[in-house]
């Protein structure tokens, strides 16, 4: 892993709904490295510690990188409040991103809330290969549809209440696509029971299937152990492996979901 | 540029500052930003016998100017940290300090017994981890227990020993003095302040653990407090922690009686955090015309 | 509007935030500001059979997200507070909790005789002061010490007794149960921990008492700590303290254990504090659909 | 004592040297009822305790106070990293000023350093009656003498080292002033050992003097009993008292000098 920090500036910000805002931030030396399903460690003012973001567009050319956060507590309250032309103290990029197959011929992306952004670096890369099921809990908190769409990705969208898209659970389209035609690779971010739902269908029908998982952090860099995920070994043995280093992407296979 | 270096119990450090146990791993992931020969020495991670997976997640909980952590000494056991940490460490030219934390009094001896065969610099004895069930903190709220362990390790260790203090104690300075009486080279305190946050929303504690250890800004008056009275209380050297965020931080700890400084949570503020400190102290010191770190150890004129 | 109305010992209160021994005087100053009837109560600074003058200035100093203390007591004694202050307080429909603070358990328990009199609400016993020399947090450092002195009082006063807990302690568990068993109606705590600053420019300590009493946001998950540490060990209710910024902070105090809660530090910074912090629960207590204050008491789930 | 607290524009900001900083802020109901000698507690941003300043000027006409302030610490700092047009949270005002007294014929003022602005209030009161002696360490220390000039007291200026005005301690034009007519009163305002020496030259020679003193503050308004002062009672008996309430400003007689 090759990382840096320091303060980048900030040339964008968009608010795309309630609490929900979009950075743009000039950082060639790390969009350079960048991959998807990586994340940056972002200092708000005032805070003892960083708060862990997925990265959701990595632009090359401009040296920028994309970033979805939803409001949640005090520090993304204070990062909320940053205008363009801030400069945003990032240690990044960090973790492990999502396994890039070149050759693959099909790939679904998966996302849920606030784990449906880190998919749009995937669909720039798979382009018409993927098909990218974004879930939400209603029409308001719906977000970057067109920029998917945008990327030639089929798109389906469903919402719990029916307000948007379909009525239904990520799960459903996915059995619905996955009987279409078999994926060569599934590719997940967003709540444990919606990852843990997607992993156990990728079993049985024998897909290959990474998962990003979320856990509060300390270092960002895998010297603290803070942040413990459990995994199953081989041999049946249950691993504390660490979410910001090990991760966040893992084989979905390999987590242990009851763990 | 201002001597920085100083010595702790027969040790020569190029200068005061270390990683604090628990913070820093090996120290690896922090050689991708600078080179561990910059750093005075590093506290590696408590290790046990065996590996252990530490407790549940969430183990990190933010509170004003400081955090809680439960981590429960996770590590990979004693075996694997000598042969697959220890010899990397050990090239890197600073101080290295084997942080131990065994549950009883025999485990920590036959810890310490094993590192006697490495090269190893210093042993620091953890009998103040306030997020395990056993062993541990119990080890460090009493006297008597105190002194006891000191004594085993002592026995099992030719190499300075250094005894970590829990600060979660009616009166520090008594059992500093056990510790010094049972043949303790050296103290480092604080340790972390049990602590515990609630998530208000689902009215469960943050930590899975339930409570866990406060460290950070917010602990350093405490901090200052509690090496100030141990400084008064024995004769052997200490290494001062808890809270040191900036230069001046390091400098203060000094004044009240550390001749090291050890740095935990301001490295996940800032991971370049131990690097700063050494050139904000070094600045400090040539400004105010003081020759060398040494000297400040321990004077704060009370009143 | 949710029912804020909360009982401590037989003792009504219209809500439970109640500005901490020491940090409001008697009221008066306040009064330009806010109404006192605005309060659930109001704890009054310590006081001492004789006028005492407190110990020298510099007795204040800031640290990272809290602050020290070394007032040491400062008060016009036992008759003063009766004749002068007592009778203004007495009008302003709030509960009056007199805070004692004896150098002797005799002298305890002479104030206590004394206040059996007046038409004060509640006696809270401090036996936790960290600035004075005589008393003080020498009572609270050891089960026996609390007991005794508890015994005492207990014995001078029919009117409900809330005991004040040193956070200054290996197991504050224990020593809630001993007093407990003394027969206190309540307990309150954290009352500060001992901290130290220096001035590196002058290596002299900040507050001429070298050490002082941290108090403030910094030390909130150590009170979050020791009320719920202390509701389990005890049946008799708790006044929570130490660090309360915001109604959500309150809030979390009293799901920790509590069932009223001081502020203190959060005084300095806002003047308003208790009044907003008041205003801040209710909001939460409406948009979470929580009818009553009450009902947040002790209803934390542990892992 | 009547205060008030709340969020007061800062409608003007000056530089008056190194680490020196001159506010004017929209407050007219502070300015309403201020006096001199008084002082305002401010909180720096991000800090738990305010920080005392003494009033520099009252403009009832136009609402605004004046304050002078030197940064020496962390809330000092941050104070002056304001700018004109942001809000500052005030209680004020504070205390207890300087006996103002109409009928005097003469009237010197004293300031050493950054004891010098409160001096200013007052010199705006006593015009042409005021003699205004201020001390500072070198002239890039020098501050406010245009300021004084312009409400017609005499104004004489020391430096310890001689780079500006005379090379002298506020003594020493003090006893000369005195020396060629006794004033009805001195106010001071300064160091600690500069007020002891003019205590003991006021009661030498029997004028009345009023000195102002600084203490460490917590709740600044008589409460909580931090600022604490020795003086010496009628009955030669030490007494605590509060420099936020009874002072800042004291009898120069009453206080316990060697206290
Ligand atoms: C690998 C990873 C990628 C993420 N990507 C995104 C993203 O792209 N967009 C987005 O909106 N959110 C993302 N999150 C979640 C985001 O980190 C939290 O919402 C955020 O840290 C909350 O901070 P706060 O200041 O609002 O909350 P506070 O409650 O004030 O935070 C207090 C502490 O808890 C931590 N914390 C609280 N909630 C979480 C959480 N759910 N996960 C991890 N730490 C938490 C904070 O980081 C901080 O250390 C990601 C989390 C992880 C682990
Ligand atoms: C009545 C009164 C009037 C004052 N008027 C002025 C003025 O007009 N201009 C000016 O520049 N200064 C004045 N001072 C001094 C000013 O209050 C301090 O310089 C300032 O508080 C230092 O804060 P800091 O954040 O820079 O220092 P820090 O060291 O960060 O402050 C830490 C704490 O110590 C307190 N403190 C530190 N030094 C002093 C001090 N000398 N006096 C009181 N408290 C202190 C701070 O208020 C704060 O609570 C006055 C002090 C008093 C008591
Ligand atoms: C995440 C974390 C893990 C820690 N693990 C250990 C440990 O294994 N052994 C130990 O002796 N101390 C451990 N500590 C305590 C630190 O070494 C240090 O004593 C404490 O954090 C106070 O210093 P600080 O305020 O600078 O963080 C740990 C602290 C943190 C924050
Ligand atoms: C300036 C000051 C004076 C205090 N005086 C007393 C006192 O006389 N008696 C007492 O029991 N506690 C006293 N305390 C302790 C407080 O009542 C309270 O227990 C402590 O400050 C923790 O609460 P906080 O963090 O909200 O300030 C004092 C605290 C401060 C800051
Ligand atoms: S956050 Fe430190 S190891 Fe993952
Ligand atoms: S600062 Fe509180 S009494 Fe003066």
């Amino acid at each position: 892993m090759k990382y840096t920090q320091g303060e980048y500036r900030l040339i964008r910000k968009d608010n795309l709904g309630q609490d929900l805002y979009r950075f743009v931030l000039e950082c060639p030396e790390i969009t350079a490295v960048a991959a998807p399903g990586q994340f940056v460690h972002i200092l708000p003012k005032g805070s003892t510690l960083r708060r862990p973001i997925s990265i959701c567009q990595i632009d090359r050319q401009a040296g920028t990188l994309t970033l979805v956060f939803a409001v949640r507590g005090e520090g993304t309250a204070v990062l909320a409040d940053l205008r363009a032309g801030d400069y945003v103290d990032m240690l990044a990029p960090l973790g492990h991103g999502f396994t890039i197959q070149p050759d693959a011929n099909r790939v679904i992306l998966m996302g849920g809330g606030i784990g449906v952004p880190p998919m749009l670096a995937l669909a720039e890369i798979y382009g018409e290969r993927a098909t990218v099921i974004s879930g939400f809990r209603s029409m308001p908190a719906v977000m970057l549809q067109e920029e998917f769409a945008k990327t030639g990705a089929k798109t389906i969208l469903c919402t719990d209440d029916g307000t948007a898209g379909l009525h239904a659970m990520v799960t459903e389209p996915l059995l619905e696509e996955i009987r279409q035609e078999k994926p060569d690779m599934i590719c997940a971010c967003g709540p444990t029971p919606m990852l843990r739902a997607i992993a156990k269908i990728a079993e049985e029908q024998g897909i290959f299937c990474e998962v990003s998982m979320e856990e509060r952090m300390g270092c960002g860099i895998g010297a603290c152990l803070v942040c413990a995920c459990k995994m199953k070994l081989a041999n049946g043995e249950i691993h504390a492996a660490h979410v910001c280093k090990d991760g966040p992407v893992f084989n979905a296979k390999e987590v242990a979901w009851n763990g | 540029m201002a001597d920085l270096s100083v010595n702790v119990a027969g040790v020569s450090f190029k200068n005061p500052i270390i990683p604090a146990s628990g913070v820093f791993g090996y120290g690896h992931e922090y050689e991708e930003l600078f080179p561990l020969s910059e750093l005075g020495g590093i506290a590696t991670k408590g290790t046990t016998i065996t590996k252990r997976n530490g407790n549940d997640a969430p183990r990190i909980a933010e509170t004003t100017g400081g955090m809680l952590n439960s981590v429960g000494l996770q590590n990979p056991g004693i075996d694997a940290f000598i042969k697959k940490e220890l010899p990397y460490l050990m090239q890197k030219d600073t101080v290295i300090l084997a942080n131990i934390a065994g549950s009883t009094v025999k485990e920590c001896v036959t810890i310490a017994q094993q590192l006697e065969q490495t090269d190893v610099h210093m042993i620091e004895l953890n009998i103040s981890c306030p997020n395990v069930k056993q062993g541990g903190m119990a080890f460090g709220a009493s006297c008597a227990g105190a002194e006891s362990i000191t004594r085993a390790v002592r026995k099992a260790t030719t190499k300075p020993l250094v005894v970590k203090l829990s600060p979660n104690v009616t009166n520090i300075a008594e059992i500093a003095k056990a510790t010094e009486t049972a043949g303790a080279d050296a103290l480092s305190l604080i340790n972390t302040l049990l602590g515990m946050r609630i998530d208000i929303r689902s009215r469960r504690p943050i930590l899975k653990n339930n409570m866990g250890g406060m460290s950070g800004a917010a602990i350093f008056p405490i901090a200052v407090r509690m090496v100030w009275q141990c400084a008064n209380a024995v004769r052997i050297p200490i290494i001062g922690m808890g809270g040191v965020t900036t230069g001046k931080d390091a400098i203060e700890l000094m004044m009240a009686g550390a001749s090291a400084v050890q740095v935990g949570a301001a490295i996940f503020t800032d991971p370049y955090a131990p690097i700063r400190i050494i050139r904000e102290m070094n600045q400090w010191l040539d400004e105010n015309h003081i020759a060398t770190a040494r000297e400040l150890t321990g004077s704060v004129k009370p009143w």
